[in-house]
């Protein structure tokens, strides 16, 4: 196995590399683009943990979505960031502080060397009870079935963000549309690009919900792609984002948090408890969920990008 | 199949993913450092094509489940990434109506 | 030394570097960045303590993984929020000033 | 059968790799940002070509070669049209860029 640890200190010495770039690099734009390197990076790292569920939220989100959020804001906070660079601090402080990060690094390393052998490890539990949810992949069984209460808090917390992100806005744009993320000059490949990529983004995102109750996959991650897919439409200025205050993207935005709620209550009187599902119908139950959670949560993610309100209701 | 030429074929596979990995980084060291944003916007370009060849050549030497399916994902998202840096690299600083001008 | 220790080590030095940016950088755009390296390499550790439960056929505890799938989307949804704010008090800012 | 198919793969992935390298080369000798999104479109592209070309024999599953080739069509797609918008934005940015 030594071609694999090459490869895995290749690994490293980039993420590092990449790591370092981003802390170091005097201005934002190259700042972010060694961060969404660094994101696309962590992909194949996640790869070789052995965790492919991670992989595809990594490569979907840490590359793609968080890096496309930074980069709208750096290209709209240009003319602060020079302003700001004189305020940078003293040498000592910052030698004192890379001093005390130093010794963070070192305990979390010794933590790292010292970890129990054999480590403690719940897969045999979560193996173990894997045919009763009729789910075939550990990780959307742990995440819809043991641990179902922590995904509807987690969709709960994406609906939070979101009412947090729209009370930014001035009062009198509330409930209308975001600011428009087209693109300023007409671009023909980007048309192009446009109209050609979201139909393929968005089978393979329905593929990703769907195989992910057996295989690598889940409803975040294909909820991501859905959301990318129609950020691009926008940034190729082939639609608009919709105006927030309108009934229907509300419905969707809460569709799916509602029905797993739901069918969380309806467990009560079905299988006696609190997001309980009735033997024989957790899988249908659950491919269900996953469906109504998967247009919910691409919709929020996509209009966490659009940001609030900027301009005020058309009447 | 005999087990010794699976065995070297995993590891050949795994020394070429090094490889396009190696590549990969020099190229990211020159584009990053510019000058010009436009070389930095081939930053998510170059690892979505490098970076999902090592992912599968990676996926193949290990068997390991899902590789293409990352792989997939990882060029949708790097194409979405680029548009996304030639849109934050190409356009002024902002001038929204609500916003007064720069700060 | 094992692939999946030397990530671990990887994420000690991951954390520390993103937590000198947040502490040291003055735009705090920047700080957003550094504090989603911090997050990565927090996420990486579980990703390691993760591989080492390796068991039952799988190739990790998908305890640990499914934590981190939740952490990763609700780190993107704190880091909108944050981008929401810093721009938001740009244009407070910008208008106060104007008004002076 | 399977040595032929093996070797297939082996000279496949390697022209492939030798792609990636001279992309790479590229990258860091060409003088201007134009000259150097060539080295990576024409190069990269044709390497990953012949990676996944040399992986087809290796895929367990019909479903798999086919994704395979769908990876290599998605990339084509993505970097031709991405390329062109790079080579414009650099364009607008100036002809020193």
């Amino acid at each position: 196995m030594t071609f694999a640890l090459a490869v895995d200190c290749g690994l490293v010495v980039l993420v590092l590399g990449m790591a370092i770039w981003t802390i170091a690099a005097r201005t934002t734009f190259p700042a972010v683009a060694g961060f969404v390197a660094y994101g696309l990076l962590l992909t194949l790292v996640w790869m070789r943990l052995a965790a492919p569920d991670v992989a595809l939220t990594e490569a979907a989100i840490g590359g793609g979505l968080t890096g496309v959020l930074l980069l709208g804001a750096t290209s709209r906070l240009r003319a602060t960031a020079q302003s700001a660079a004189a305020e940078r601090p003293s040498a000592p402080f910052r030698l004192i502080v890379a001093g005390l990060c130093t010794l963070i690094s070192a305990a979390i390393a010794a933590v790292v060397l010292l970890l129990p052998d054999p480590a403690p490890t719940l897969a045999p539990e979560a193996g173990a009870k894997l045919s009763l949810t009729g789910v075939g992949n550990a990780v959307t069984a742990v995440l819809l079935a043991y641990r179902a209460l922590d995904t509807l808090l987690e969709s709960a917390v994406l609906l939070l963000a979101l009412v947090g992100v729209w009370s930014l806005a001035p009062d009198r744009f509330w409930g209308g549309a975001p600011r428009s993320l087209a693109l300023r000059y007409r671009d023909g490949s980007l048309s192009l690009l446009g109209q050609v990529l979201p139909p393929i983004g968005i089978v393979l995102g329905v593929y990703i919900v769907w195989v992910g109750a057996d295989a690598p996959g889940g409803k975040f991650q294909g909820a991501t792609i859905i959301a990318a897919m129609w950020v691009l439409t926008m940034m190729a200025g082939l639609q608009n984002p919709p105006e927030l205050g309108r009934a229907w993207v509300r419905l969707i935005l809460v569709a799916g948090a509602a029905f797993f709620l739901a069918a969380g209550i309806a467990g009560f009187w079905l299988a006696g408890a609190f997001l309980a599902y009735p033997p024989g119908f957790a899988k249908p139950l659950i491919v269900a969920i996953e469906a109504a959670l998967t247009l919910s949560v691409a919709a929020t993610l996509g209009l966490l990008v659009a940001g609030p309100s900027a301009r005020p209701v058309r009447t | 199949m005999p087990a010794e030429v699976i065995a070297a074929m995993a590891e050949f596979l795994l020394a070429v993913a090094g490889f396009v990995l190696a590549t990969v980084a020099l190229g990211l060291v020159r584009v990053l450092r510019g000058p010009a944003d436009a070389d930095r916007m081939m930053a998510p370009q170059l690892l979505g094509t490098g970076g999902i060849a090592a992912l599968l050549l990676l996926g193949a030497a290990t068997g390991m489940p899902g590789a293409i399916d990352v792989a997939l994902t990882l060029t949708l998202l790097a194409a979405f990434a680029s548009v996304a840096f030639v849109k934050g690299a190409s356009e002024p600083a902002d001038s929204d109506p609500n916003e007064g001008g720069g700060g | 030394m094992s692939g999946t220790t030397l990530f671990g080590l990887c994420a000690a030095v991951l954390v520390g570097l993103g937590l000198y940016g947040v502490i040291v950088h003055p735009q705090v755009l920047r700080r957003v960045v550094a504090f989603n390296l911090l997050g990565a390499g927090a996420f990486l550790l579980f990703g390691v303590v993760a591989r080492r439960g390796a068991e039952a056929g799988m190739g990790g505890d998908p305890v640990p993984q499914a934590l981190v799938i939740t952490g990763i989307v609700v780190a993107f949804s704190a880091t909108a929020l944050a981008v929401g704010l810093l721009l938001r008090l740009r244009a407070v800012r910008a208008a106060e000033d104007a008004d002076r | 059968m399977s040595l032929i198919l093996d070797a297939f793969t082996v000279v496949a992935v390697s022209l492939g790799a030798v792609f990636f390298l001279a992309g790479a080369v590229g990258l860091l000798r060409f003088p201007d940002t134009l000259t150097r999104l060539h080295a990576l479109t024409k190069a990269d592209n044709v390497g990953l070509g012949l990676v996944v070309l040399g992986l087809l024999p290796q895929a367990e599953r019909p479903l798999a070669a086919v994704k395979l080739v769908v990876a290599w069509l998605l990339v084509q797609l993505a970097s031709g049209t991405v390329s062109q918008l790079i080579a414009r934005a650099a364009r607008r940015a100036g002809p020193s860029a």
